[in-house]
C-alpha cells in the first residue's frame, strides 16, 4: 500500500480535518446511567485544537508530504503498479499527482491569506457596536469556514490524484466526479462578493451538463465494449473493423466532458465566468490542476484508446478545429477584456489550443514513436510549468485580493511603484505565459512548435524548387505551428497590457502590500523557478523528470 | 426479457429530453433535474450493455453512477442556495453578473 | 574563468550583476539595500568598462593579429568547452567569435559605458544602469552564441531590458510605443523561431543530439552539414525558411515595409536605450541574417537576391524620402536608421566580398554615430524638453556643444568622408556599381536626399536665430533658461565623435578582417551557390 | 604705432611652426618624406582651436594673445606652406624623378568576384586595395603653391580682419577651426594620388564652405545660403561618385598612376570603351560643375558671399572653385590620344566649352547689375572659370583629335589663368573685404556716438556695408587698397601685360584655333567668351570706379581710413604678385611648364631680354592672321570698350581737393573726363530686372522643388504613417473589434452556454460524419 502513501495520508488528513477541531471534553452520558464517558468531540473545544489556523496547517503539511511522496514516485523505476485491476501507479501518474499537489499545496498557501483566520476571535458582547459585532461576526465565520475549504482542497487532490492513476474509464470518471464536485464548491465558496455564488452556480450547472454528457458517452462505449478498462478498450478499437457508431459517438461524447475541463472551445464559455467569479487562488487550481486533470483524461481516452496504430487518427480534423478555434478564441477575447482574472481565464483557454494543437499534431498519425513521445513530455512539460507562471500569476492577484479587490486592470495599476518583487515576478509570469524566452513558457511552447515541426515539416515535398509548391505539398498541420507562434504574438498585446499598468500607470492607492510573507515568498520562488525552469540545469532536470515520466504512459 | 437494445433506446430519448431541458429552462432547479435525467440515461446504458455483455460490471457502474448523480444533487441544491442568498434569484437568465 | 573563458565572462557577468543589482535591494534588509541602490551606478559602469577593456584586450593581444583569410567558415575564437544545457533537446551553450561578430561585440562593449555615461544622471539610476547591464549581457550573447536556442533566447531577451527601458523611462507615448515595439519585433521572430526550428528538424542525430529529439541547435554543426550535403533536402522548403528567418531578421533590421515599430520606439525611448537601439540592436539583424540565413542557405540568398535589392533599395529610399516628411527630431534620425539599413541588404545582394564587407561595415560605422545622433536628439528632449524640428532656431548659441556634437553627427551620418560611415558607403556602391551597375543612381540621389533632410533640420534648430544673442526657444523651456549639454552627455559624444573619426581615418582597424572574413566568407560559402544557380553578371 | 607694435608681437608664436621646415632640411630630410605635414599638421591644428576656443571662449589671453586661434592658425598654415615651398622647390629642381611616392599604405584593401565566363572568382589581379600616397606633377604643384600660399595670406588677412568686428567676437575660434580643416581638403586633394582621395579631400572642402558660409548661422540668409551651397554641390559630387564608380569598374583601381599609366587599357587587360569612359567623365564634370559654380548648378555661388569676406577670398574665389577645374584638368591623359589616351571621345570637350561659354557669358551679364561689392566679384569668378572650363574644353577636344600641341598649349593657358585668376580674385575679395570692414567701421563709428546699443542693432541690420551706392571716392581714402584692387580688375579684365592677360589671350586665341581646326561646334564658346571678354572689362571697371572713383555718395566715406594693421600686407603681396608675377612667369615658359611640355620653369635657353620680346610679340602679333585678328579683338573689347564704356555711365574724378597715390588719380580723373551717362532707362528695363533675379534660376530651382519634393515628401510621411503603419494598426483596431465581438458570446447566461456546447458537439459530429462519409 505505500505506493498510494500520499493519498493515504490525504485520506488521514482529510479525516484528520474533520474531527480535530472538534475536539472538546464533550462527554457521553451513558443511557440510564449517570455515568458520564468522556468521548472528546464535541462539546466545548479545545483552545489548541479549535485554533482556526489548524485545519490550513494539516492541508499544507498533508500536500507538502503527498508532494515529497509523488516526487519519489517519479524518480522511482517506472514499473506500474496495479492495485485492484483500476488503479496504475507509475512515474506517469505520479508526475501528475506531484503537479496536482503542488498547485494546490501552492493554492493552500495563498487561501491561507485569503480566507484568513482569526484566533482571536470571539462571540460578540451587548456592548459591541453594530459594526464590531458585524465584524466580530464574519471573523468567526472565516473560522468555522477554515476546515471546509481546506478539506474540499484535499478532496479535489484525492480526486485527481486517483483520475491520473486510473487504468479505467468508469473509475477515471469517478475520480474526475470527485475532483470536480469539490471545485464546484470552491468556486461558490468565495462568498464575499455577489459574484461567487453565481460563478459556482454556472459552473456547476455547466460543468455538470458535461459530465453527464461524458458519463452518457463513457455508457455508449461501454454499450460497445462491454468493458471500461483502458487496454481493454484500446484491444477493442485496435480490432475494431471499420467505426462503429456507438464507439466514436461514446468517444465524441467523452470528449465534450473532457474538453469542459480542459476549457476548449467551444465549452470553454463557464470558464471565465468561473475564474473571475472565484477566489484567485482557486481559480489558479482551476486553470491549472484541474486543466492538467482534462488533459489526462484525453491523452488516456485519445491516445491510449482511440490511436490507431498507423494512419491518421479519427479525431485528428476535430482535434485540429478545436485547437486552433480555441486558441485564437482564448486569445482575442482576452485581448480586451479589463478584468485580469478573466484575461488569465482567456489566456488559460489559448493555452489549451496550444496544447490541443500538439496533441492534434500526434493525431495526424504521421509522426513515429519518438516524436509522439516528444509531443507528450512538451504537453507535460507544459501543464507542469504552468503551476508555476499561470498560477503564480493567479496568486500575485490573490495577493492583491487580500486587502482589495482584484476584478480590475486598475487593481493592478503601478503595482511596480507599491511592491517592485511582485511586479517583477507578474511581469516574468506575463513574458512566460506569452512565451518570451529565457522562460520556462517558452521553453514548453517551444517543445510543442517543435513536435509539431518534426512531425510535420518532413511531409513536404523535397522536389518542389519554389516556396508556392513546397506550402501546397506539406501537410497542413504544419500550419499548425504557424497558427500557434501567431496567436503567442497575439496574445503578447494583454500580456504585455499587465505589465504596463504594472510600471506605467500611478496607483489608486500608494501603500504598500500586505506583507503576506508565506504568499510572497512563494510568488518569488514561482518566478524564480520560471527562469530556472527555462534553460540551464533546472529546465534539463524537469524535463528528465517529465521524459521519465512519459516513458511510463 | 426486454432486449438491451430497448433499454438504450429509452436511454437516448432520455438523455435528449435531459440535454435539451437544460439548456432551453431558465430555473436552476429545473436544470437540474435535468442533467439527473440525463445522468439516468446513462445509468439505463450501463444497465443494457450489463445485459448485452452479460456483466456484472454494468450494474455495478450503474449504482456508482445512482449515488454520483446524489452528489451531485446535493452540492448543487447547495451552490444554488448559496446563489439565491446573494442574488436572490435561481434563474440562470437572471445570474448574469459574470459575462463577456 | 576571465582567461580561460572570457566570452562567457562578458555575456554572463552583466546579466548576473544587473539581476542582483536589480532584487538584492529588494530582499536586503532597508539600510544594506540603499547601500546597493548607491553603489548600483557606480558598480554597472565599473562592470561596463572592465568588460570593454576586456574587448579591447581581446582584439588588441589576439584577433587582431589572426589571418582571418585562413579562417574557414565554423571555425570561431574563444570558443569555449561546451556545456550541455539542455541535453533532452541537443541544447548547449557554446560561444565563440569571428570576424562578423567581433566588431560587434566590441561594438556594444564599447556602447554600453558611452550611453551609461550619457545618462549618468538618469532617475532611478540605481534601476537604469543595471537594466543597461543586463541588455549588455543580452547583445553580446546575441553576437557570440553558437547554438541557435540560446542566440534565440538572447535575441528576445534583448526586448525585455529595453521594453522597461522605454516603459519606465520613456516620453509621453511610450505605453503605445514599448508595446508596439513588443510585439512587432516578438512577432517577428517567432516567425524566424519556426525557421529555427525546421533546421533543427533537419539536423543530423550526432553526438550533440538531444536524448529526446535526435536533433540538436549547434550553429557549427549545422553550418557543416550544410556546408557538406545540404541541410535539408528541397528547395522549396529551404526557401520557406529562408523567408521565415528573414522575416525575423528584416524586422529587426528594420527593413521596409516592417520599420513602423522604430520610429515610434525611438521616440519614446530614453536616450540611452535610443543608443542601444540604433546602435547594436538592429545589427543583430543584419548579424542574425548572415550568420544564420546566408550563411546555411546560400543558394536561397542567391535565389532570393532580387528580393534583397528590393528591400534594401526600398528601405534606402523610401526611408529617406519618408525622413523629409519628418518633424520630429527623433522619428527623423530615426527613418535615416532604417535607410541606412537598407545599404546593408544592397551590400549582401552585390555578392561581392566587397560589398558585404562594406555592409559590415555599415554595421559597425552605423553603430558609432546613429547613437551619437541619438544622443544629440535625446540631449534636445532633455535641455529643450521637445523634439518639434520647427519649434525653436538658433540653438547654437545658447547649446554650442550641443551644436557641434549635431554638426558632426549629422554630417557623418550624411556620409561626409574620412568619418566612419564613408567608408561603409563607397565600398557598397562600389561593389553595387560592379553588380547592378546604374541601379546606382537611386543610392547615389538618396545621398542628395539624405543630404537635404540632415541639412534641413540643422537649418531649423541650431542655425537661423535672427539674431546674434538670442536664438528662438521652444515653448516648451516654459521661459526657463536654455542650458547647454551636461559634461557627461558631452563626454559621452565625444568618445563617439573621437571613434567616427578613428574609423574613418584609420578603418582598416576592423576592415582588413572584415574584409578578409568576407572573402573567405564568399569562397566558402556563396560561390558556389552563384555557380550552381547559374548567376551571370 | 604703438597698438600695431603690438600686434606684430603675436607674430612671434610663429616661429616654432616655421622653424620645422628649415630644421628638417637641415637634417637632410627629403621633402616628399616629409609632405605629409602639409596636411597632418591642420589636421591636428583645427581641433586644438575648436575645442580651446570653446573652452576658453571669452578668455582674456585667448582673446588677446592668440587672436582666438587666428595666431594657431595661421602658424599651422605657415608650417604647411613652407613645406609646400620645400616641395616645389624640390620638385622644380629635381623633377621628374619625384613623380609619385607609392602608397605607403592600404587604406582599404579587398577582394572582387569576377566572372571568366565558366564561373566566379576572386579576382586574381587588380580591385585590391585603395591607399593614399603623393601624386606630384606640374599642375599639382601649381594648384599647391596656390592652395598654401593664399591660405596663409588669407589667414593672415582674417586675423586683422574677423578679430576687429564685434559681431565676431567669441566665435573667431569657430572661424579659424573651419578654415584649418578647409586647408586641409585643399592641400590633401592636390596632392592625393588618387580620385578616392581626391573626392575625400573635395568633400572636405564642400563641409567647410557649409559652415563658413553659414558662419553667421544666425541670419537666415546665411543659413539659407550656407544650405543651398552644400545641396547644390552634392547633387554634382554624387555624379561624381558615380563617375569614380564606374572608372573604378573600367580600370580597376582609382590610382593615377595605375590609370594615366594606359589609359586605353581597363582591368585585366580589357579595351576600354570610350563610351564608357566618356560617360565616366562627364559624371565626373557634373561634380566639377557643381564644385565651380558652373551652369546649371552655378546658384549658390553668389549666395555664398554670405560668409565673411576671408572665406570668399579664400574659398569661393581662389582655391575650392578650383577644384572642378583640377578635376577636369587631370581628365587630360583619358582624352590625349597622342599619349595613349582613349580616341572618340571629343564630344567631352565640345560639352566642357560649351558649358563654360554659357556659363562665362552668363555670370557677366548678371555682374553688370550688381550693386554689392561682393556679388561682382562672385559673378566675376564665376565667369572667370567659366573662361578656364572653355580653355579645358577646347583643349580636350584637341588633345582627342590628335591636336596634341595645339591642345598642350590651351590647356597650359587655361592652367595659368587659373592660377592668375586665383591670385587676383584673392586680393580683390580680400581688398573688397578691407573696404567693406572700414565702411562698417566708419559706419559704426558715426552711428555708436551716444547711441545706445539697442538702436546700434537695429542700424546695424539696416545698412549694407556691401553696397557699392554707398561708397565712391574711397581711392584718396584707402590707397592700397585702391592700388590692389585696380591692380587685380586689370588682371581680371586681361589689361595688356598684366597678369591675367597672358592667359586669356591663350584661351581665347586657343578656342578659336579649335574652330579654325574642325570644331565647329565650338564657335559658341569662341564668341561667348569673346564677347565676356568685353563685358568683363565692363563690369569690372564699373565696379572700380562706383567704389573709387567719383565723389562721396554718403558721408561716412569721410571717415573711412585703412587703419588695420593685418589687411594691408596681404594686399601688397598680392598686388606684386599680380602686376609682375604672371608677366615674370609666362616670360619663363608657365604655359609650357603647365601643360608639362617642359620639364622646368625657364627661359628655354634665352635671355631674359629675348624672351620678353618673344612672348609679347607672340601675344600681340601671333602668325596665324586669323588668331592675330582675334588678339586684336580681345584687345580692344576687354581694355578699350568695355572700360571706356563703364567710365562713361560710372566713372567720375575725385572730389577737389582729394589726393590718391599718383596712378589711381590719374585714373579717377581719366574715367572723370568721358563724362556720366544716365542709363536710368535700360537699368530699369525688363533685361536689367531678369539679370537682377538671376535669370530667374534660382525661383525656377526653388519653384520646381517645393511643388514637387516638399509635398512628395509629406505625402511620403503620411503614407508611412497611415498606410504602411496603418495597416499595421489596422491589424490591431480590427483584433480588438473582434475581440469585443467574440467576446459578446459569453452571455452570462449558463443556459446559453450549454446551447453553445450542445449545438458545437453537434457540428462536430456532423463534421467528423461529413469528413469520413
Amino acid at each position: 500500500m505505500e505506493v498510494l502513501l500520499p493519498e493515504m495520508i490525504l485520506v488521514v488528513s482529510v479525516v484528520l480535518a474533520i474531527l480535530v477541531p472538534n475536539i472538546g471534553d464533550a462527554k457521553f452520558r451513558i443511557p440510564l446511567t449517570r455515568v458520564r464517558v468522556p468521548i472528546f468531540v464535541g462539546g466545548t473545544r479545545l483552545k489548541g485544537t479549535s485554533d482556526p489556523r489548524l485545519p490550513a496547517l494539516i492541508s499544507i503539511t498533508a500536500f507538502s508530504l503527498a508532494m515529497f511522496f509523488s516526487f519519489f514516485g517519479v524518480s522511482a523505476d517506472s514499473s506500474a503498479v496495479e492495485i485492484g485491476g483500476v488503479l496504475a501507479v507509475n512515474s506517469f501518474s505520479r508526475m501528475m499527482s506531484f503537479v496536482f499537489y503542488a498547485a494546490l499545496l501552492l493554492a493552500a498557501v495563498a487561501a491561507n491569506y485569503r480566507l484568513p483566520a482569526r484566533p482571536s476571535a470571539r462571540a460578540p458582547r451587548e456592548r459591541d457596536s453594530a459594526a464590531q459585532a458585524e465584524r466580530l461576526v464574519r471573523s468567526l465565520m472565516d473560522n468555522r469556514r477554515q476546515v471546509d475549504f481546506h478539506i474540499l482542497l484535499m478532496m479535489v487532490g484525492l480526486g485527481m490524484s486517483l483520475m491520473a492513476m486510473a487504468s479505467n474509464l468508469f473509475f477515471m470518471f469517478v475520480a474526475i466526479e470527485l475532483a470536480s464536485l469539490a471545485s464546484y464548491i470552491l468556486v461558490a465558496f468565495h462568498k464575499e462578493e455577489a459574484v461567487g455564488g453565481e460563478a459556482g452556480a454556472k459552473y456547476f450547472i455547466v460543468g455538470s451538463v458535461a459530465s453527464a454528457t461524458g458519463i452518457y458517452g463513457m455508457s455508449l462505449v461501454y454499450l460497445w465494449a462491454g468493458d471500461l478498462d483502458f487496454d481493454a478498450l484500446a484491444a477493442s478499437w485496435a480490432a475494431m473493423d471499420g467505426y462503429d457508431p456507438l464507439a466514436v459517438i461514446g468517444l465524441g461524447l467523452m470528449l465534450v466532458a473532457f474538453g469542459f475541463k480542459v476549457s476548449a472551445a467551444p465549452f470553454h464559455l463557464a470558464a471565465p465566468d468561473a475564474y473571475a467569479g472565484a477566489s484567485s487562488p482557486v481559480a489558479g487550481v482551476l486553470a491549472t490542476a484541474s486543466k492538467a486533470m482534462g488533459f489526462v483524461a484525453l491523452l488516456r481516452v485519445l491516445l491510449h484508446v482511440a490511436m490507431p496504430d498507423e494512419g491518421e487518427a479519427i479525431w485528428f480534423v476535430l482535434l485540429a478545429l478545436i485547437a486552433i478555434v480555441t486558441m485564437t478564441w482564448g486569445n482575442l477575447a482576452a485581448l480586451t477584456s479589463e478584468n485580469p482574472k478573466r484575461m488569465l481565464a482567456y489566456s488559460s483557454v489559448a493555452h489549451a489550443g496550444y496544447m490541443l494543437a500538439a496533441l492534434a499534431a500526434v493525431g495526424s498519425g504521421l509522426g513515429d514513436d519518438s516524436t509522439t513521445r516528444l509531443v507528450l513530455v512538451a504537453i507535460i512539460f507544459h501543464l507542469s510549468v504552468l503551476v508555476l507562471f499561470k498560477l503564480g500569476a493567479f496568486l500575485v492577484l490573490g495577493l492583491l485580493e487580500i486587502e482589495g479587490r482584484s476584478h480590475r486592470l486598475e487593481d493592478l495599476h503601478g503595482l511596480a511603484h507599491r511592491d517592485p518583487l511582485v511586479a517583477g515576478s507578474m511581469f516574468i509570469f506575463m513574458l512566460s505565459l506569452a512565451g518570451v524566452p529565457p522562460l520556462a513558457g517558452f521553453l514548453s511552447k517551444l517543445l510543442m512548435i517543435n513536435g509539431i515541426i518534426n512531425i510535420s515539416a518532413g511531409t513536404g515535398s523535397t522536389s518542389a524548387d519554389a516556396i508556392v509548391p513546397w506550402a501546397e505539398s506539406v501537410d497542413p498541420v504544419f500550419w499548425l505551428a504557424v497558427a500557434i507562434v501567431l496567436n503567442s504574438a497575439l496574445s503578447l498585446f494583454y500580456y504585455l497590457r499587465i505589465a504596463l499598468v504594472m510600471f506605467f500607470e500611478t496607483p489608486e492607492s500608494t501603500k504598500p502590500l500586505r506583507r503576506a510573507t508565506h504568499l510572497r515568498n512563494s510568488i518569488v520562488t514561482l518566478a524564480f523557478l520560471t527562469l530556472a525552469f527555462g534553460i540551464g540545469s533546472g529546465a534539463d532536470f524537469l524535463l528528465e523528470l517529465v521524459q521519465n515520466a512519459v516513458s511510463a504512459f | 426479457m426486454i432486449a438491451a437494445s430497448w433499454i438504450a433506446g429509452l436511454g437516448v430519448i432520455l438523455f435528449g429530453i435531459g440535454l435539451v431541458g437544460a439548456f432551453s429552462r431558465k430555473n436552476a432547479i429545473v436544470v437540474l433535474m435535468c442533467i439527473e435525467v440525463m445522468l439516468n440515461a446513462a445509468n439505463l446504458n450501463f444497465v443494457a450493455g450489463a445485459l448485452h455483455h452479460g456483466s456484472v460490471d454494468g450494474w455495478v457502474f450503474a449504482a456508482i453512477a445512482i449515488a454520483i448523480a446524489a452528489a451531485e444533487v446535493a452540492i448543487g441544491l447547495a451552490i444554488l442556495l448559496s446563489l439565491y442568498s446573494t442574488q436572490e434569484t435561481i434563474s440562470l437568465d437572471e445570474a448574469t453578473l459574470l459575462k463577456h | 574563468m576571465i582567461t580561460a573563458d572570457p566570452l562567457t565572462f562578458i555575456t554572463l557577468a552583466p546579466i548576473a550583476l544587473g539581476m542582483a543589482l536589480l532584487i538584492l535591494p529588494q530582499v536586503l534588509p532597508t539600510s544594506m539595500a540603499e547601500y546597493m541602490q548607491r553603489i548600483a551606478r557606480p558598480l554597472s559602469m565599473g562592470l561596463a568598462l572592465a568588460i570593454f577593456a576586456i574587448t579591447t584586450m581581446l582584439f588588441l593581444g589576439q584577433i587582431g593579429a589572426i589571418d582571418w583569410l585562413n579562417i574557414l567558415q565554423g571555425e570561431y575564437v574563444f570558443q569555449n568547452t561546451p556545456v550541455v544545457l539542455l541535453e533532452e533537446i541537443g541544447v548547449r551553450w557554446v560561444v565563440g567569435v569571428d570576424a562578423l561578430s567581433f566588431p560587434m561585440v566590441w561594438l556594444t562593449a564599447m556602447l554600453i559605458p558611452v550611453s551609461m555615461l550619457v545618462e549618468w544622471d538618469a532617475k532611478k539610476g540605481h534601476i537604469f544602469h543595471p537594466l543597461i547591464l543586463i541588455m549588455e549581457g543580452a547583445l553580446v550573447g546575441v553576437f557570440v552564441a553558437l547554438d541557435l536556442f540560446v542566440f534565440f533566447v538572447f535575441w528576445e531577451m534583448t526586448l525585455i531590458p529595453m521594453f522597461l527601458l522605454i516603459l519606465v523611462w520613456g516620453g509621453d507615448n511610450r505605453r503605445y510605443a514599448s508595446m508596439k515595439f513588443f510585439i512587432y519585433t516578438f512577432t517577428a521572430s517567432v516567425f524566424m523561431l519556426i525557421g529555427i526550428l525546421v533546421m533543427y528538424f533537419n539536423t543530423a542525430d550526432t553526438s550533440l543530439a538531444g536524448t529526446l529529439t535526435g536533433h540538436h541547435f549547434d550553429l557549427i554543426s549545422m553550418t557543416a552539414q550544410a556546408a557538406g550535403s545540404g541541410l535539408i533536402d528541397g528547395a522549396g522548403l529551404r526557401h520557406f525558411v529562408w523567408i521565415l528567418l528573414l522575416i525575423g531578421f528584416a524586422t529587426k533590421m528594420p527593413s521596409v515595409p516592417v520599420h513602423t515599430w522604430l520610429p515610434d520606439a525611438h521616440v519614446e525611448a530614453p536616450t540611452a536605450g535610443s543608443m542601444l537601439l540604433a546602435g547594436v540592436m538592429l545589427k543583430m539583424g543584419a548579424y542574425g541574417f548572415l550568420r544564420v540565413a546566408v550563411t546555411i542557405f546560400p543558394e536561397s540568398t542567391v535565389v532570393f537576391t532580387p528580393l534583397l535589392l528590393l528591400l534594401g533599395m526600398s528601405s534606402l529610399v523610401y526611408a529617406a524620402i519618408v525622413c523629409m516628411g519628418q518633424t520630429n527630431l527623433k522619428r527623423m534620425v530615426a527613418y535615416s536608421s532604417v535607410s541606412h539599413m537598407g545599404l546593408i541588404f544592397l551590400g549582401i545582394a552585390t555578392m561581392q566580398p566587397l560589398g558585404i564587407a562594406g555592409a559590415l561595415f555599415m554595421m559597425f560605422a552605423h553603430g558609432i554615430i546613429s547613437p551619437l545622433l541619438f544622443a544629440v536628439a535625446g540631449a534636445f528632449k532633455h535641455h529643450y524638453h521637445t523634439l518639434e524640428i520647427g519649434s525653436m532656431r538658433g540653438i547654437a548659441h545658447h547649446s554650442p556643444w550641443l551644436a557641434g556634437h549635431m554638426m558632426f553627427g549629422w554630417m557623418a551620418s550624411l556620409g561626409l568622408p574620412l568619418l566612419a560611415g564613408f567608408v561603409a558607403e563607397i565600398t557598397v556602391l562600389i561593389a553595387f556599381w560592379m553588380t547592378f551597375g546604374w541601379l546606382v543612381i537611386l543610392p547615389a540621389l538618396t545621398l542628395i536626399i539624405t543630404a537635404v533632410y540632415y541639412i534641413t533640420s540643422m537649418q531649423r534648430t541650431i542655425f537661423e536665430g535672427g539674431d546674434p544673442h538670442v536664438g528662438v526657444l521652444p515653448d516648451s523651456l516654459h521661459g526657463e533658461e536654455a542650458r547647454d549639454i551636461t559634461w557627461h552627455e558631452n563626454a559621452g559624444m565625444f568618445v563617439l565623435v573621437a571613434l567616427t573619426v578613428l574609423f574613418g581615418i584609420l578603418p582598416f582597424i576592423f576592415w582588413d578582417m572584415m574584409s578578409d572574413w568576407s572573402t573567405e566568407f564568399m569562397l566558402e560559402t556563396l560561390i558556389d551557390a552563384l555557380n550552381s544557380q547559374g548567376v551571370k553578371p | 604705432m604703438g597698438e600695431s607694435k603690438q600686434e606684430w608681437d603675436r607674430l612671434l608664436y610663429l616661429i616654432p611652426f616655421l622653424a620645422v621646415v628649415p630644421y628638417l632640411i637641415i637634417q637632410g630630410e627629403s621633402s616628399t618624406d616629409w609632405a605629409w605635414l602639409i596636411v597632418a599638421v591642420p589636421f591636428i591644428i583645427f581641433p586644438i582651436i575648436a575645442i580651446a576656443g570653446q573652452i576658453w571662449n571669452g578668455h582674456d589671453t585667448w582673446v588677446n594673445r592668440f587672436k582666438e586661434g587666428g595666431i594657431i592658425a595661421l602658424g599651422a598654415l605657415g608650417l604647411s606652406l613652407s613645406a609646400g615651398l620645400w616641395l616645389i622647390y624640390d620638385y622644380l629642381t629635381t623633377q621628374p624623378s619625384l613623380r609619385f611616392t607609392p602608397d605607403p599604405w592600404s587604406w582599404l584593401s579587398f577582394d572582387v568576384l569576377t566572372y571568366d565566363g565558366e564561373g566566379w572568382s576572386v579576382a586574381a589581379s587588380g580591385f585590391d586595395f585603395f591607399g593614399l600616397g603623393l601624386y606630384l606633377d606640374p599642375l599639382s604643384i601649381m594648384l599647391l603653391f596656390v592652395a598654401t600660399f593664399l591660405c596663409f595670406l588669407i589667414c593672415w588677412f582674417a586675423v586683422g580682419y574677423m578679430t576687429t568686428d564685434s559681431i565676431n567676437d567669441n566665435s573667431n575660434h569657430r572661424f579659424f577651426a573651419e578654415f584649418v580643416l578647409f586647408s586641409i581638403g585643399m592641400f590633401g586633394m592636390v596632392l592625393a594620388d588618387n580620385f578616392l582621395w581626391l573626392f575625400i579631400f573635395w568633400e572636405i572642402m564642400g563641409l567647410c564652405s557649409y559652415l563658413l558660409i553659414g558662419f553667421y548661422y544666425w541670419k537666415k540668409s546665411a543659413a539659407y545660403a550656407a544650405k543651398k551651397a552644400f545641396l547644390t554641390t552634392r547633387v554634382g559630387d554624387v555624379f561624381l561618385l558615380i563617375g569614380l564608380l564606374m572608372l573604378y569598374d573600367i580600370y580597376g583601381s582609382l590610382d593615377f598612376s595605375v590609370v594615366f599609366d594606359d589609359p586605353s587599357t581597363g582591368v585585366g587587360g580589357a579595351v576600354v570603351s570610350a563610351a564608357k569612359l566618356q560617360t565616366a567623365l562627364l559624371m565626373l564634370f557634373i561634380g566639377a560643375i557643381g564644385k565651380s559654380a558652373q551652369f546649371p548648378l552655378h546658384v549658390w555661388l553668389p549666395d555664398a558671399m554670405e560668409g565673411p569676406t576671408p572665406v570668399s577670398a579664400l574659398i569661393h574665389a581662389a582655391t575650392m572653385v578650383n577644384a572642378g577645374l583640377y578635376l577636369v584638368a587631370r581628365m587630360v591623359p583619358f582624352v590625349d590620344v597622342a599619349n595613349g589616351g582613349v580616341a572618340g571621345m571629343e564630344d567631352l570637350g565640345l560639352i566642357v566649352a560649351w558649358i563654360g561659354g554659357i556659363t562665362a557669358f552668363m555670370a557677366a551679364a548678371i555682374a553688370f547689375v550688381q550693386n554689392d561689392i561682393k556679388k561682382v566679384l562672385a559673378y566675376s569668378t564665376m565667369s572667370q572659370l567659366a573662361y578656364i572650363f572653355t580653355g579645358l574644353g577646347a583643349a580636350l577636344w584637341l588633345f582627342n583629335t590628335g591636336n596634341h600641341e595645339a591642345g598642350a598649349l590651351v590647356f597650359g593657358g587655361a592652367l595659368f589663368h587659373l592660377f592668375n585668376h586665383a591670385m587676383a580674385k584673392g586680393m580683390l575679395f580680400m581688398a573688397s573685404g578691407s573696404v567693406i570692414h572700414e565702411v562698417h567701421h566708419a559706419h559704426d563709428y558715426l552711428h555708436h556716438e551716444g547711441d545706445d546699443s539697442e538702436h546700434d542693432h537695429a542700424s546695424h541690420h539696416d545698412f549694407d556695408a556691401q553696397d557699392m551706392r554707398n561708397m565712391g571716392g574711397l581711392a584718396s581714402k584707402m590707397p592700397v587698397t585702391a592700388t590692389a584692387m585696380m591692380l587685380g580688375s586689370m588682371s581680371i579684365i586681361g589689361i595688356p601685360l598684366i597678369g591675367g592677360f597672358w592667359s586669356k589671350e591663350v584661351i581665347i586665341g586657343k578656342t578659336w584655333y579649335a574652330y579654325f581646326h574642325g570644331a565647329d561646334a565650338l564657335l559658341g564658346p569662341a564668341l561667348l567668351i569673346l564677347a565676356t571678354a568685353g563685358m568683363t572689362g565692363f563690369y569690372m571697371s564699373r565696379m572700380w570706379f562706383m567704389t573709387f572713383a567719383g565723389e562721396p555718395r554718403n558721408e561716412l566715406v569721410e571717415h573711412v581710413h585703412e587703419a588695420t594693421p593685418w589687411i594691408k600686407t596681404p594686399l601688397i603681396v598680392l598686388s606684386i604678385m599680380t602686376a609682375l608675377g604672371g608677366f615674370g612667369l609666362a616670360v619663363y615658359g608657365a604655359v609650357e611648364f603647365l601643360s608639362a611640355e617642359a620639364d622646368y620653369l625657364s627661359l628655354h635657353g634665352h635671355t631674359l631680354l629675348e624672351q620678353i620680346i618673344h612672348e609679347v610679340e607672340h601675344a600681340f602679333l601671333p602668325e596665324d592672321m586669323q588668331l592675330r585678328y582675334v588678339g586684336w579683338v580681345t584687345i580692344l573689347l576687354a581694355f578699350i570698350i568695355g572700360p571706356i564704356m563703364a567710365a562713361r555711365i560710372y566713372g567720375g574724378a575725385l572730389k577737389e581737393g582729394e589726393q590718391a597715390i599718383p596712378l589711381v588719380h590719374w585714373l579717377t580723373s581719366l574715367s572723370g573726363k568721358f563724362g556720366s551717362q544716365n542709363v536710368d532707362d535700360l537699368a530699369n528695363s525688363e533685361l536689367a530686372e531678369a539679370l537682377q533675379q538671376r535669370l530667374y534660376f534660382d525661383d525656377l530651382y526653388e519653384g520646381i522643388l517645393a511643388r514637387t519634393i516638399v509635398p512628395f515628401a509629406a505625402f511620403a510621411a503620411w503614407f508611412d504613417a497611415n498606410v504602411i503603419d496603418g495597416a499595421i494598426k489596422q491589424i490591431e483596431s480590427k483584433s480588438v473589434l473582434g475581440s469585443i465581438q467574440i467576446r459578446r458570446v459569453t452571455t452570462g447566461s449558463a443556459r446559453d452556454y450549454i446551447l453553445m456546447a450542445a449545438i458545437g458537439t453537434l457540428s462536430i459530429f456532423a463534421l467528423i460524419w461529413g469528413v469520413n462519409a
